[in-house]
Order: C-alpha cells, then sequence, then structure tokens
C-alpha cells in the first residue's frame, strides 16, 4: 500500500501557513508541502531542513546560512536565497498578515550574499532563532505562486499539493523531484473529522488509516483493545490551564489564586475530561522538556486549605465568578469538573460556554472574564507571562527581567537554570491554575509506521511514514 | 375520555411528577460528580447507571425533565402572549391593513427555518437557555396567531357574534367574551402540540451546543454528552432519549385526545 | 311485481334503532314520494337500498330491485348495480361533485367504470346526457369545474350523472330543498320529464308536502322511522288517516291572524341605501371592481307595521339586515331610525341601536354554547345606560322566557339542552328583552321543521298582540311572508322590484319577477281538513 | 392563474427582501471580530487593519448590505472571510449534498407515509389503524438526532452495514454517494413520515366523510375506487401544505444530522462558519435556507392551483 489516508479534526481555513493561526493549515502543509531554513523533527530538536548549515558570529548577531543545492519548488522555479529573503520579508513587513510575527522582532535585515547562501542581522542575540525559524510560519514561500498559495500552495517538500474538496478533504502526491529522500507514500489524503463520533466510526470502519489528535479519549480503549489499531499516545506543547484574570477582583489576591488552585483536583480532571490521558502539570512548562521542573506539590488537592485560604483573604462565604468555556472537550469537560469543585470550596462559577472566535474577543482581547480554561499550545511560551497586558494579566518586573536576560543567553545550561527559575516563579505566584499537559493522542492502523509520537509543533510529517508488510 | 387521552395524561402526569419530585427529593445529588465510578451500567445504587463524570442518570433525567418542560412551557407562554392577541386583532378586520401587516410579519417569521433562527440568535447573543426560549417563543408567535385568527374568523360569521354586535358590545369586547372562549379548545390542542415540539426543539439546541448550559442537566444536553460515549455505555443516551420520547408522545396524546374531547361536533352528539 | 319492493326493513346504527318495519315499493315509470319531519329515517332509507349505510349498521328485512335482493349481494356486485341500474341524486348540489375534476370527467366516469361503452363513445354520450338535462356543451362546456356553474346547474349534473346508463331505478334524496323556488321548479320538471322518457321508477325523498303532491304517484309518510301511511297521492291526501299525516298538512300551509295595523309614523326609514362589496382585483392595475350587494333600496317601515322581505338567495336580504343593524357601513343612501341614523362615522350608535334587536335563521349557530340561557337572552342589556339587577333582572329574564312559551328555570341551562324550535324561542326572547321598537327575522323560521315553524309563527302572532310589535320578516318562503305580513317588498339582485300590502301582491303581482317567483312556488292541494269525515275520531 | 401567481410572486419577493434585512442587522451586531479570529491571538493591530481593509469590513453598513444583496441578485454571495473563495462556490458544494439529503428523506418520508396513511384511513378503528397510529405516535416523539445516534450504534458500529459518517463525494459513484446518506436520510425522514401519514389518514378521512364521496359510490365505485380517483387529491390539499412545512424542517433538521452523521453540507457549513465568524457565508447560508423556504411555499401554492380549480380564478 503507498497511499494514507489521514484524518484531522479541523479543517484548514486556507493552506497559507504563513498567513493564519489555524494549526490545521501546519498540519496538512509542513514540511509536506513547505519547509523552512530548519525544522523541528518529531522528538522536539531543531534540524537543518533547506539550509544545509548556518555560522553564528561572534556576538551572535549574524547568522550566515548556506541552502541546499538542487532544491526546486513545485512549479520547477529552483529555489534561491531570492526566495529566503522575500519571505522573510513578507513575514516581517509592516503590512504583513503573518500571525507570528513577533517570532521575526529581532530581524534588522536579509541580505542575499550568493545564490545559495542568506545572512541574518538581528538587532540584538536571539537564543532562539534556529527554534523561530523551524516554525510554520517561517516557512520559504515563492513569489512566483504568492497570489494564489492560500489555494493553490507551492512548496520545496516532499509532496505537492493536488487537490482540495472544501468541507471534506485535501490530497497531496509525491513530488518526485525531491532534493532528499524519496517518502515511502505515494499519495497522502487528508479528511476533516471534528465530530468525536464520527471520529470513531470513521477509525472503526478503516475510513481513515490514521487520526491525529484523536478527539475522544473516552473511546481510545477500545481502540487498545482491537489488534486492527495502535494507539499513540504523546504529549503535545499544550500546557492546559485554568487562567485567571490576575487583574480582576478577587484574584489580584495571591490568596485567592492559591485556594484555587488547591481547590482542584488535578487527577480527578485528568480522568473525567481526558480518560486519564495527561500529565500533570504544576507550572507552564511542557514535562518532556529538559528544563522541567515538577512543581505540582505547590497545589496538592486540599479543600480545607482552601477554603481556610479564602477565609483569610476576607471570602468566608466564597464568592462568584465567571468560567469561559472554548469548544474543546478539554475545556468543556474539564470546565464542569473544576466548577464543581470550586463549589466545594465555596466558589460559584458561572459556566459560559463561547466559541472560539467569542473566546478571542471577549477572553483574550476584551479580558472580560474570570477564570477559563485553554491549552496554550505554542512550543516554549512561557514568555507570555512577561507581559503585562497577556489577558491573564500578570505584571511581574522580576518575571519579566527574567525573561529578558533569558532572550539574550545563548548557552544552553544557563538557560535551563532561568527557564527553572521562571517556572518556580509563576508556579509560587499561583499565576493560573496549571492542570495538565496535554496529550497527543492519535490512533492508527496498526501497520502505519514512523508518525510523531509527541507534537513539538502541529504537524504530520508524511516523509518518514510508511506501511510495514 | 378517550383511551388516548387517557394514557396521554397518564404519561404526562407522570413526567411533571417526576420534574416537581426533582424539586425537593432526587436518589442522588444531580451535581454531586463521582469520577472513580463513572459510566456505571444500571445497578440496584445507580438505577439508570452514572455519567461520565459518574453523576446519577436518574437523577439527572429528573431534573433535565424539569428544565427541558420549563424553557418549552415559557418559550410556549411567549407564543400564547402574543400570538393570541396579535391574531385576534387581525381577525377582527379580516383583510384590513393590521390584518395584513401581521399576517404578513408572521410568514416572514415562519419563513425562518426554527433552527437557522436559533442559530443566528444564539450567534448573537451566545447560546444559553434564555436565547433558546426566545427564539422557539418567537417562532411560536406566529403559530399561535394563525391558529387564533383562523378560529376566529369563522366564529365572526356566526350568529351568535352578530347577535354580540348587535347588542352594542365592541370588538374587542366581543373577542374577549365570545371569541377567547371558544377557541380556547383548539389554542389548548395548539398548546399541547407546541409544548411537545418544545421539549424537541430544546432537546435538539441544547444538543448542538445552542441551548440550556452547563451544569443544569437538560435532556438534550445529556444526550450531547453522550453523543461520543454511546459505543461504551450506551445506556448514557438511551435513558433521556427514551424521557424525551415519553414526554412528547404523552404529550401528543393528549393533545389529540383533548382535541376529539373538545370537538364541537361531538359535543352535540354527547349533549 | 314492482321495480323496487322493499319489506319489514329495519337499520340500527349502534343498536339504536333507525328505521322500524318500512314496507315500501316503486314501480316502473312510478314517482313515489317519501316525505316525513326531519330525523324520521327517510334519508337511511334511501341509503339502505343503495347499500351505503354507515359501516355499524345493522340491517334486518328484504330489499328487492326486480327480484334480486340487495341485502344479500356481495359488495362487487352491488357496485356493478349502483349507477347503471340504480341512480341517486343528492340534496347538496354545492358539495355532491368533485371539485377537482371537470363536470364532463365525472359524468364520464359513470359510464367508463361500468364498462357500457368505449372511451370516445362514453364522452359523447355523457355530452348527451348533460345537454339531456338543459346543460348543451357548447353553452356549458363540460371542461368546466364545478365551483364555475351555480346550484342547479349543479343539481343537473348531478342528475345527468345519475341517469348516464338510464337506471331502472333513481333515488332523488330532497333534489331542490337547497334551491331557490324558480329552480326547484325547473328541476322537478326535469326529473318528471325523465321518468316518463326513460321509464324509470323514482323514489324521491322531500319534506315538503307541496312538492310531493305535485310530483308523486304515490306518498309514504315517515315518522321516527316508521311508515305511518301510504297510499296514491290523491287518495292519501283526500284521506289523510294518520293524524301525523294531517298535522303535517295542516302545519304545512299553518297561516296565523296578526291583530289590526296601527300607527302612521315612520319607525324605520331606508333612503337609497348601496352596500357594496369591493371585489378581488381582476387586473393589477386599475381601478378596484364592487358589487353592489344592496343597490339603492328605499322604504319606510312605520310604527306597529309588520313588513316583509322575500328574494331569492343571494339576492342581498342579509346584507340589507346587517345594514340596517348598523353593523356594516353602507356607501350610500341613509337609514335612519325614529329618524336617527343608525351608523355614524363613529361607528354604531348605541341610543339608536337600542330600538332594534334581530332573530337569525340558524337556532345552533346563534348562541354562545359556553353561556347559560339567562346570560344569553340578557346580553342586549349591554345596550342599557343602566341595565336592571339582582331580583329585577330575574324577573326580566324570566317574564321574556315566559313570553316565548318556556319556563323560568330553563334560564339556568345551556343551549345545548333545547331542541331547534326551543332556540328560535329563547332567541325571540333575546330580542324582546329590551323591549325594542323594531325587531328584524332573517329567515328565522327556514331552518325548523313545519310542526316547529308552524308553533314559532303563533308565537309571532301571539307576541303582536300583547307585545305591540314592529318588524321586518325576510324570507325565501312565500307562504310564511304571505301569513306573517302586512306588507311585503320582493328584492331581486340588490333592488326592490315590487312593494305593497301582502295580500295584494300575492293575489296580483305586477312585477314580472314576482310573477315567476309565486308561479315557481309549489302549492298544496286545496283540501279543507274541517269539513272532512274524521274516520277514527 | 397568471394573476394568482403573480400576487404569489410579490408576496414572495418582499418576505425576501424583509428577511434579508433581519439577517443584515442580526449578523451585524453579532460580537466577534473576524479578522481576530482568522489571525489569532498573537496578531497584531497594524495587521488587524490590513486584514479588515482586504474584507471590506471597514466600509459602511448600509454600504455593505447594498452590495450584499446587490451581489446575490446577480448570483454573486461574496467571498468567504476564512477560505477566501466565492460564497456562492462554497454553497453549490454544499448544496451538493444537503439537497440530495433532503430530497432523499422527503422521498422516503413520502413513499412511508402515503400508503401508511391511506391504509390507516380505510382501515379506520381496526386494529390495522390503531397499530399504525401507535407507530407514528411513536415515531413523531422521537428526535431524529437521537435516533441517528441508534441507527449509527446498530447499523454502522454493530452491524457495519454503513458508514457511520462522511460523505465520499458524487464522483466515487451514484450508489456509493446514496449509501453514504441512508442513514441520516432515514433518520430525517421517520419523524417527519410520521407527520405525513398521520395528515394524510387525518385528510383522507375528512375527505370521505364528503358528500362527494358518497356520490362516487353511488355511481358504482368501490371504497378503495372512491378513495383513489376522487379522494387522493382532495386530501392532497392539506397534505401539500405539510410537505411544504416539511421542507424547512428538513433542511434545518439536515443541520443537526449533518452534525451527527458529519456530513459537509450546509449545515455544517453554518456552523463552521459561525465558529469562525465567517459572517458573509452565515448571512449567505441562512438568507438562501430561507429562499429555499420561501420558493417551496410559494410552489405549494402553485400546487394548490394545479390540485385545486377552484384557487385558479380565485384569488
Ligand atoms: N351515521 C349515523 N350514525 C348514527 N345515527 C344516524 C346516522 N345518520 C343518521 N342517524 C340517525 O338516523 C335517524 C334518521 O336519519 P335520516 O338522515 O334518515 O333522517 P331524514 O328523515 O333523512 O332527515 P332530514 O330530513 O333531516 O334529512 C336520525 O335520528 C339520525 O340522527
Ligand atoms: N362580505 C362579503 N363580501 C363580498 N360579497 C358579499 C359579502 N357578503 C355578501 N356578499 C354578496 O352579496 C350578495 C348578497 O348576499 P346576501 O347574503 O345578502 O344574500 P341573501 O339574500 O341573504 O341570500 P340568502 O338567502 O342565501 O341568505 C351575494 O351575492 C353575496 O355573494
Ligand atoms: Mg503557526
Ligand atoms: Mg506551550
Amino acid at each position: 500500500q503507498s497511499d494514507i489516508t489521514i484524518a484531522l479534526q479541523l479543517e484548514p481555513p486556507h493552506l497559507d501557513p504563513t498567513s493564519a493561526a489555524a494549526q490545521a493549515i501546519d498540519s496538512v502543509v509542513y514540511t509536506n508541502v513547505f519547509e523552512g531554513l530548519t525544522r523541528f523533527m518529531g522528538d522536539g530538536s531543531i534540524v537543518p531542513g533547506l539550509a544545509e548549515s548556518w555560522e553564528v558570529s561572534e556576538d551572535g548577531k549574524t547568522y550566515t546560512f548556506k541552502l541546499r543545492e538542487g532544491v526546486a519548488f513545485h512549479d520547477g522555479a529552483p529555489m534561491s536565497a531570492e526566495d529566503v529573503k522575500f519571505s522573510l520579508d513578507r513575514a516581517r513587513a509592516e503590512d504583513s498578515a503573518n500571525a507570528q510575527k513577533a517570532l521575526f522582532d529581532g530581524i534588522a535585515e536579509v541580505t542575499v550574499l550568493d545564490p545559495a547562501s542568506v545572512q541574518l542581522t538581528l538587532d540584538e542575540p536571539n537564543g532562539s532563532l534556529l527554534f523561530n525559524l523551524a516554525w510554520g510560519d517561517a516557512v520559504i514561500v515563492s513569489e512566483a505562486s504568492i497570489a494564489d498559495i492560500k489555494t493553490n500552495p507551492v512548496g520545496t517538500g516532499a509532496y505537492k499539493f493536488a487537490e482540495w474538496v472544501q468541507g471534506d478533504r485535501i490530497d497531496l502526491t509525491r513530488n518526485d523531484a525531491y532534493w532528499g529522500d524519496a517518502p515511502a507514500l505515494e499519495s497522502a489524503t487528508f479528511k476533516f473529522i471534528s465530530d468525536p463520533t464520527a471520529a470513531f466510526a470513521a477509525v472503526m470502519a478503516e475510513d481513515v488509516d490514521v487520526f491525529d489528535n484523536f478527539p475522544a479519549p473516552e473511546n481510545l480503549p477500545q481502540f487498545e483493545a482491537d489488534p486492527r489499531f495502535q494507539v499513540l499516545v504523546g504529549s503535545t506543547e499544550g500546557e492546559t490551564i485554568l487562567s485567571t484574570n490576575n487583574k480582576q477582583q478577587p484574584f489580584d489576591d495571591l490568596r485567592v489564586r492559591q485556594a484555587i488552585a488547591h481547590a482542584i483536583d488535578r487527577q480527578a480532571i485528568i480522568d473525567g475530561a481526558m480518560f486519564g490521558y495527561g500529565t500533570p502539570i504544576g507550572s507552564h512548562f511542557a514535562p518532556h522538556n529538559p528544563a522541567y521542573v515538577d512543581l505540582t506539590g505547590n497545589s496538592p488537592h486540599d479543600p480545607d486549605k482552601a477554603r481556610a485560604l479564602l477565609a483569610e483573604a476576607g471570602h468566608p462565604e466564597g464568592f462568584e465568578t465567571t468560567l469561559h468555556l472554548p469548544p474543546p472537550s478539554y475545556a468543556r469537560r474539564g470546565g464542569e469538573i473544576i466548577a464543581a469543585q470550586l463549589a466545594e470550596v465555596g466558589i460559584t462559577a458561572e459556566i459560559i460556554n463561547v466559541e472560539w472566535a467569542q473566546w478571542l474577543e471577549s477572553v483574550f482581547k476584551g479580558k472580560n472574564f474570570g477564570l477559563t480554561i485553554v491549552s496554550h499550545t505554542e512550543p516554549m511560551d512561557i514568555g507570555i507571562y512577561a507581559r503585562p497586558d497577556y489577558y491573564f494579566q500578570y505584571d511581574n518586573p522580576e518575571f519579566q527581567t527574567l525573561m529578558e536576560t533569558l532572550n539574550t543567553t545563548t548557552d544552553p545550561g544557563e538557560r535551563d537554570a532561568l527557564l527553572q527559575q521562571a517556572q518556580q516563579i509563576i508556579s509560587e505566584d499561583y499565576v493560573n491554575g496549571y492542570l495538565f499537559q496535554l496529550a497527543k493522542l492519535g490512533v492508527a492502523k496498526a501497520g502505519v509506521q514512523g508518525l510523531w509520537l509527541n507534537a513539538p509543533t502541529a504537524a504530520i510529517d508524511l516523509t518518514g511514514v510508511s506501511w510495514s508488510e | 375520555m378517550s383511551r388516548g387521552l387517557w394514557i396521554g395524561s397518564l404519561l404526562t402526569a407522570l413526567m411533571l411528577g417526576l420534574a416537581l419530585l426533582s424539586l425537593v427529593w432526587t436518589p442522588y445529588p444531580y451535581e454531586q460528580l463521582d469520577i472513580p465510578n463513572k459510566l456505571m451500567p444500571p445497578s440496584l445504587t445507580h438505577p439508570l447507571g452514572t455519567d461520565h463524570f459518574g453523576r446519577d442518570i436518574l437523577s439527572m433525567i429528573m431534573v433535565g425533565i424539569r428544565t427541558s418542560m420549563g424553557v418549552a412551557i415559557v418559550a410556549v407562554a411567549i407564543g400564547l402572549a402574543f400570538g393570541i392577541p396579535l391574531g385576534l386583532l387581525a381577525s377582527q378586520r379580516k383583510g384590513g391593513w393590521i390584518d395584513e401587516v401581521i399576517m404578513r410579519t408572521n410568514d416572514v417569521i415562519f419563513a425562518f427555518p426554527l433552527l437557522a433562527m436559533a442559530i443566528l440568535i444564539t450567534a448573537v447573543f451566545g447560546p444559553s437557555a434564555t436565547n433558546a426560549i426566545v427564539a422557539f417563543g418567537i417562532f411560536n408567535i406566529p403559530v399561535f396567531a394563525r391558529v387564533t385568527r383562523g378560529g376566529a374568523l369563522s366564529l365572526w360569521e356566526r350568529e351568535f357574534i352578530f347577535a354580540a354586535r348587535v347588542a352594542g358590545k365592541s370588538r374587542l369586547r366581543i373577542s374577549a367574551e365570545h371569541i377567547l372562549p371558544n377557541i380556547l379548545g383548539i389554542l389548548i390542542v395548539q398548546g399541547t402540540i407546541q409544548f411537545a415540539l418544545g421539549i424537541q426543539v430544546e432537546a435538539a439546541l441544547s444538543f448542538v451546543g445552542l441551548g440550556v448550559q452547563p451544569p443544569t442537566p437538560s435532556l438534550g444536553r445529556m444526550l450531547a454528552d453522550a453523543q461520543t460515549l454511546v459505543t461504551i455505555a450506551p445506556h448514557i443516551a438511551i435513558f433521556p432519549g427514551l424521557a424525551i420520547i415519553t414526554i412528547v408522545v404523552g404529550l401528543n396524546l393528549m393533545g389529540d385526545g383533548l382535541r376529539d374531547w373538545l370537538d364541537p361536533r361531538l359535543r352535540v352528539v354527547r349533549a | 311485481m314492482s321495480l323496487l319492493e322493499i319489506t319489514g326493513l329495519s337499520v340500527s346504527i349502534a343498536g339504536k334503532p333507525i328505521l322500524r318495519n318500512v314496507d315500501l315499493s316503486v314501480a316502473k315509470g312510478e314517482i313515489v314520494a317519501v316525505t316525513g319531519e326531519s330525523g324520521s329515517g327517510k334519508s337511511m332509507t334511501a341509503f339502505s337500498v343503495m347499500q351505503l349505510l354507515p359501516e355499524n349498521a345493522e340491517i334486518g328485512g328484504a330489499i328487492q330491485l326486480d327480484g334480486t335482493e340487495l341485502t344479500a349481494l356481495p359488495e362487487a356486485q352491488l357496485c356493478a348495480m349502483r349507477g347503471a341500474r340504480i341512480g341517486m341524486v343528492f340534496q347538496e348540489p354545492m358539495s355532491a361533485l368533485n371539485p377537482v375534476k371537470t363536470i364532463g370527467d365525472q359524468v364520464v366516469e359513470t359510464i367508463l367504470i361500468h364498462g357500457a361503452l368505449p372511451r370516445d363513445q362514453a364522452r359523447a354520450h355523457a355530452h348527451e346526457m348533460l345537454s339531456r338535462v338543459g346543460l348543451p356543451p357548447d353553452q356549458f362546456s363540460p371542461t368546466r369545474f364545478p365551483h364555475e356553474l351555480s346550484g342547479g346547474q349543479r343539481q343537473r349534473v348531478v342528475i345527468a350523472m345519475a341517469i348516464a346508463l338510464r337506471p331502472d331505478l333513481l333515488i332523488a334524496d330532497e333534489p331542490t330543498t337547497a334551491l331557490d323556488v324558480t329552480t326547484q321548479a325547473q328541476i322537478l320538471d326535469l326529473l318528471k320529464g325523465l321518468v316518463s322518457e326513460f321509464d324509470m321508477g323514482l323514489l324521491m325523498i322531500t319534506h315538503d308536502l307541496a312538492v310531493v303532491s305535485d310530483m308523486a304517484d304515490r306518498i309514504v309518510v315517515m315518522r321516527a322511522g316508521e311508515v305511518v301511511e301510504t297510499g296514491p297521492t290523491r287518495q292519501l291526501f283526500a284521506r289523510m288517516n294518520h293524524p301525523y299525516t294531517r298535522m303535517l298538512f295542516e302545519a304545512s300551509r299553518h297561516s296565523v291572524e296578526l291583530p289590526e295595523k296601527h300607527g302612521a309614523e315612520a319607525l324605520l326609514s331606508v333612503q337609497d341605501v348601496v352596500r357594496a362589496y369591493r371585489l378581488p382585483r381582476t387586473k393589477l392595475f386599475g381601478p378596484a371592481e364592487y358589487h353592489r350587494a344592496v343597490d339603492g333600496v328605499n322604504f319606510t317601515l312605520r310604527k306597529g307595521e309588520r313588513l316583509g322581505l322575500v328574494g331569492e338567495s343571494g339576492c342581498g336580504k342579509s346584507t340589507l339586515t346587517r345594514a340596517i343593524l348598523g353593523l356594516e357601513p353602507v356607501q350610500g343612501g341613509q337609514i335612519l331610525l325614529n329618524d336617527a341614523p343608525v351608523y355614524t362615522e363613529r361607528g354604531a350608535d348605541l341610543a339608536v341601536r337600542r330600538g332594534m334587536q334581530v332573530v337569525f335563521q340558524d337556532p345552533f349557530g346563534s348562541f354562545n354554547p359556553r353561556h347559560r340561557v339567562a346570560r344569553l337572552i340578557t346580553e342586549p342589556y349591554h345596550l342599557l345606560d343602566a341595565p336592571p339587577t339582582g331580583a329585577e333582572r330575574a324577573d326580566a329574564i324570566a317574564e321574556a322566557l315566559r313570553a316565548v312559551g318556556l319556563s323560568p328555570d330553563d334560564a339556568r341551562k345551556y343551549i345545548h339542552e333545547f331542541s331547534g324550535g326551543q332556540r328560535q324561542r329563547i332567541a325571540i326572547a333575546r330580542a324582546l328583552i329590551i323591549k325594542p321598537d323594531l325587531i328584524l327575522f332573517d329567515e328565522a323560521v327556514s331552518a325548523l321543521d313545519v310542526s316547529v315553524r308552524a308553533r314559532i309563527l303563533d308565537l309571532v302572532a301571539e307576541l303582536c298582540e300583547s307585545h305591540d310589535l314592529s318588524y321586518l320578516f325576510i324570507s325565501h318562503d312565500l307562504s310564511v311572508v304571505r301569513t306573517i305580513t302586512d306588507r311585503v317588498l320582493v328584492m331581486r339582485a340588490g333592488r326592490i322590484v315590487e312593494e305593497g300590502e301582502t295580500e295584494l301582491v300575492f293575489s296580483n303581482p305586477r312585477h314580472p319577477y314576482t310573477q315567476a317567483l309565486i308561479a315557481a312556488a309549489p302549492v298544496l292541494p286545496d283540501i279543507d281538513i274541517d269539513h272532512r269525515s274524521h274516520p277514527h275520531v | 392563474m397568471l394573476r394568482y401567481t403573480l400576487k404569489r410572486l410579490i408576496s414572495l419577493m418582499l418576505s425576501l427582501a424583509v428577511a434579508s434585512l433581519v439577517i443584515f442587522a442580526v449578523i451585524e451586531i453579532a460580537p466577534g471580530d473576524p479578522a481576530q479570529f482568522m489571525l489569532g491571538v498573537n496578531a497584531q493591530p497594524d495587521t488587524l487593519a490590513a486584514l479588515r481593509a482586504e474584507l471590506g469590513l471597514d466600509t459602511s453598513k448600509p454600504d455593505r448590505y447594498l452590495a450584499w444583496v446587490g451581489g446575490m441578485l446577480q448570483g454573486d454571495f461574496g467571498t468567504s472571510y476564512t477560505y477566501r473563495t466565492p460564497v456562492a462556490g462554497m454553497i453549490a458544494d454544499r448544496l451538493w449534498v444537503s439537497l440530495p439529503l433532503t430530497i432523499y428523506a422527503l422521498v422516503i418520508s413520502i413513499l412511508l407515509a402515503f400508503p401508511a396513511g391511506i391504509y390507516a384511513a380505510s382501515r379506520r378503528g381496526r386494529i390495522g389503524d390503531a397499530a399504525m397510529m401507535g407507530t407514528t405516535q411513536l415515531g413523531v416523539a422521537i428526535p431524529n438526532f437521537w435516533f441517528a445516534m441508534m441507527l449509527v450504534l446498530v447499523f454502522a458500529v454493530n452491524l457495519r452495514w454503513f458508514n457511520a459518517g462522511g460523505f465520499p463525494g458524487w464522483d466515487k459513484g451514484l450508489r456509493t454517494g446514496l449509501h453514504a446518506l441512508t442513514l441520516p436520510a432515514i433518520a430525517l425522514a421517520l419523524p417527519q413520515a410520521s407527520i405525513l401519514a398521520r395528515v394524510m389518514r387525518s385528510a383522507l378521512l375528512d375527505v370521505l366523510g364528503e358528500d362527494f364521496m358518497r356520490t362516487a359510490r353511488a355511481k358504482g365505485l368501490s371504497r378503495g375506487q372512491a378513495i383513489w380517483r376522487h379522494g387522493l387529491r382532495n386530501a392532497l390539499i392539506p397534505v401539500l401544505t405539510i410537505i411544504g412545512l416539511q421542507v424547512s424542517f428538513l433542511l434545518a433538521g439536515a443541520i443537526i444530522i449533518e452534525q451527527v452523521f458529519y456530513l459537509p453540507g450546509l449545515g455544517r457549513l453554518i456552523f463552521q462558519a459561525i465558529n469562525a465568524r465567517d459572517l458573509i457565508v452565515v448571512e449567505s447560508v441562512v438568507m438562501l435556507l430561507v429562499f429555499v423556504v420561501i420558493t417551496v411555499n410559494f410552489m405549494v401554492d402553485l400546487a394548490y392551483a394545479v390540485v385545486d380549480p377552484r384557487l385558479r380564478t380565485r384569488t
């Protein structure tokens, strides 16, 4: 068998990874259709992509990338340094529609040295530049095809875009002119099935070979028990947290936030909402990261202590607040459980189910909320705690300085230490309720091999996927 | 009273009884989570089993019936409160401009598929039981206006209405004194039908997340929760579904029975 | 051997006996009329012959058509019989035809289902039949739908259907009751002609003795499911052995004595009144068109006068009534009661309305079924500034009920507890209760059986004596108007065509329309019962 | 007939105009900025403004309304905010699922309901009638999405006769397509068939009591013949009304059933679009649904005139 059908929960709105936040775009095109200078591997490491190698200047402000030879876009045009400059300039331009413009913030200039080398000049050293360039938002696109990139993406990857039946599927076919090792599969179809019931049925009926991010954890035991299938349990970059509006009464009181942290029973939430899948976390950091420290001990489930803290903070009878829940089931189900747990210590949280658009509008932009549950799926995003205007409105100068130091630090050991310190600070400030690291739950037919177990970024890297006998 | 009316009233009374009982007693507190005991099949301790949070399904159904009935009743009440006066007004001057305006407005409301309207309303004001009620209530207005107008129009041609007009009574007064009591029968029948429809609409809206919000259980919400679990624990989908069917069958049987019972043609024969 | 021979027929529905031991026969070429009051079982007898009784009916006795026993025949053979050997015409021409099929098709169908003729010949034959009943295809296209014909024309279609295959027996159940007198005369003539032409037996059902006496060779009188008397027309009328027959006869030509009229002041004055209804537009643009239901009517009703208004269906009688009552605006002229207009800009004037009350035709539809009699008959009190209350009110109710021959106890009952005649009495009580100057009777006795009608007419005459009534009596029934009024108006298509002293108009009509009307009305044979020997007494 | 048609047509236009205003007004006050949604949480203000301009969200409301309506009149429904493709095309694609589904359901509904209704009416009061009416009573009460869940449980998960969801596309062949739509169509059709059967029965019973049915029997037609030749067409008038109403119920019901079976139809489009704040798509789909309902009612009115000659001359 040389084709594969992969189901995704969400359909991409369009296929330009450089002008939207939608992860579904990356799921389809990242490394398959589009490639960047660097790229993520399944274990989260950064490896060369279209850049064969690079050199960093002494002061850490100049990066010189050596591009691979013989790389061509799907339309036949060769990929050159001009394309890299075009792509990066486009992404960081004033009127750019790039959803992660911040990735390119420190870049002062992109210079074409020769057709096979590009130089990036930075304002100041940036320890995460190679990491940033691995993102889907930083892939190299071709100027010739930029006009209809959204419906007909032309990249350099191992697969070419073939067809998109909106509302149903996207087909990719193998790019025979690919510069790298030829992938095993000749074609791949992405189908979009967001409904959990339909997802279950589609897998059971063997309509799909792989279901990336299977939406109903409750059904996984059935697949485990079925020899036709394998269940792939990995980790995502998603820290699932009970975000708290730190500027709003009564959450501006540390004791109240601490009380909430003690009111929460993480394991019950993981069991009830995720059917046991997920790793408890005590801070905003992914457990698979080398710099991770387990801080769950800062907030064990202790309703009595929670009640005592509330009384101390002047809320012996508890208080009322809102709990905004976006659509994913970790939020909707988790929210119901949390509301019940909060009720036990006297806090009445009114559940408000919102769609993502409303969530963005009223919670994220409007900061009009008490509590909300959301999984922060960007990799290495602890830096958001240094932004006082970020929706949970945590404003701690100490933390902000720490992050500035981190940004200019390139030594891995030092960076780990700084990151651990950062985890400590927010954990002890009980900025948010830290719940669990979102598991990556995939289901695949038994014969499929080479799929990513974890999700350092949203991607289904087809280059390594194949069928066993 | 016919057998259908008996059975219908009995079923309705039973469900209503469960709903009222839930105000003072349920086997377990419906909001009590017991996650270690989730998805238990029916047993002696939990007659209808437990759901994915380990809540007692019987208790939730009892409260759910209450919620669903409450939503449906209020929506019907909205329809009655606005539909009857509008229908009466329209019928008083058949073909007049008031009649035209009312009936054309009704046509427009009618042209919106109920669900599309509910979706629009919830898109604007967010999903909530209140918005579901408003959506279905608005939909009910033309229903009752039409039934009222239809019934009233034929009455206005009846001789006893002429007699009342000869007695100098105003149209308003005649509407209240003669028209309304004589169309009460069809209104009650229509009311039970809309009530039954309301139960179904609430279920449908809550099922797609546009109706009653957690943690309040409603029959539709329970089904929505059950959707992904139906393969591993069918009982959590089956029982709320059966509850909906029982209420609706009960109400429909009652409506049909009442119609036969109130039908003036049959009444004359009985007298 | 007769064509149709019914012996000992009994029918019961759901255990309730409907017909008891009915004997009846019809010979070829003979017209047999079954008569009797409402509910006496006339229609059930007809349905028994057709074997189209309700499903839960049980039938006993024998019905033989030309020697074939119909009650024992299997359904398939009955179907072959119906329409081919027995034809039937029903009372309501308006609803007896399928509204969605053309008249031609409906006639053709009779021929086709019996396989009598191939399709094209069947069509030709159907056209022939339509011509025979007076609807020649070149004038009345067979592709018309029933709603495009008048009542009389529809009845002709039904007859054409029934006789298309020249049945041996034709059954006609009240074939003319729903029609105007002039149309009735034409249809009756048509039936008579067909019987002699085709040599059919005709079993005709009617409650109208005058029609019976004109048409029938033999008469069967029924009461409560039984045949009380039967015999050749002349003989039966001459003898009238059974008191019920005699009662029917007397009631049918019942006349009352009105007290002398008096007073000459105008009570109601109708001047050039026009009531026009806007017609649905036929052109998208252009002026609206109007139908003048009442078209320039002029008359005066004086105090103490009993005025009649006759005319055929749809001529505008009821419209005029509503205008007089001030229920609708008029588009021209004016209506004055005691010199005050009944309808003003602000609607009806209550003070003026106090002077008028009305009695309607339908004894079943005239009352709100949810109210008790006391409340029903005091409804006109609404017109009074200070209506009586308490004991005074109770007395007034009792008095009004007594005046119409009911008991004061009836005040507590609901309307469904009364018979049609009693209801009409209650309607009169309601009209009397505020002692109006004028009462309008709109077809007030048309829906009643003859015996009941006679008693209501007596009541009106009595009330004239005791209450000094003035009224406008509206009816299409000439004989009633003749006895209950002093003066009469003849209306046609919205206009008054003749006006005069009742007796004068009836004995010497001047307008051709009045003449036609009177000529068409069937009359009872002139038999003086009082001067006859009574064998039973 | 022409006048009748014209009058209906004018009333149809008016209804559509009012409906379009209502829809536009409601959508306009809906919170949620499509541009913000598309760019996600890290979007910067200048990026947002650029996108808003690109989407035409910066013009005035009346202008937007007129542009929308004007476009629709020419078959141009605008461009989807999120997909950046013409809405008309998206709707057309989805219609190829929703419309066949609705029609399929309607056909099933009629095929079940007519014989059932006729059978029950002709056996009025007997055991067959009672059984049929009992069944339809249940059928009316069953929520179609619950029924859909049960169908999936039995026929897709346990028996594996059908797929539990998804639509392979018509290019895979008519049979494959219909096969995928069968369970959804049944789930949609059964409650509607029950209603229709009940209406059919009572309409027939009403007609059976009419005088012209007696006339037909007196002509020599058997009971069955009389029902077939004279009863049905007259009974069709109330039945037509219900069928007209059902189209809107089926379309609306399809919105939910499409969710359960994961069919790429209009219903899913509308939910997706709402979640993505793709307002132009929401507006257009709702407008289309309203248009279909109004047009079906219009056609039902015309069908009346075909069935009932009295309406051809009367107005
Ligand atoms: N379907 C029925 N079920 C029960 N009783 C019936 C039915 N049809 C008629 N009857 C009763 O049978 C009796 C005879 O009715 P029928 O119709 O023969 O009277 P009729 O003499 O034709 O009266 P009319 O002059 O009013 O037509 C009446 O008492 C009537 O109430
Ligand atoms: N509301 C109305 N709109 C339009 N036309 C009407 C209306 N009411 C009555 N007409 C028409 O006015 C004419 C007179 O009707 P009206 O009821 O006064 O007749 P009538 O003499 O009382 O007849 P009948 O003896 O049948 O009661 C008829 O042609 C009728 O169709
Ligand atoms: Mg991205
Ligand atoms: Mg993260």
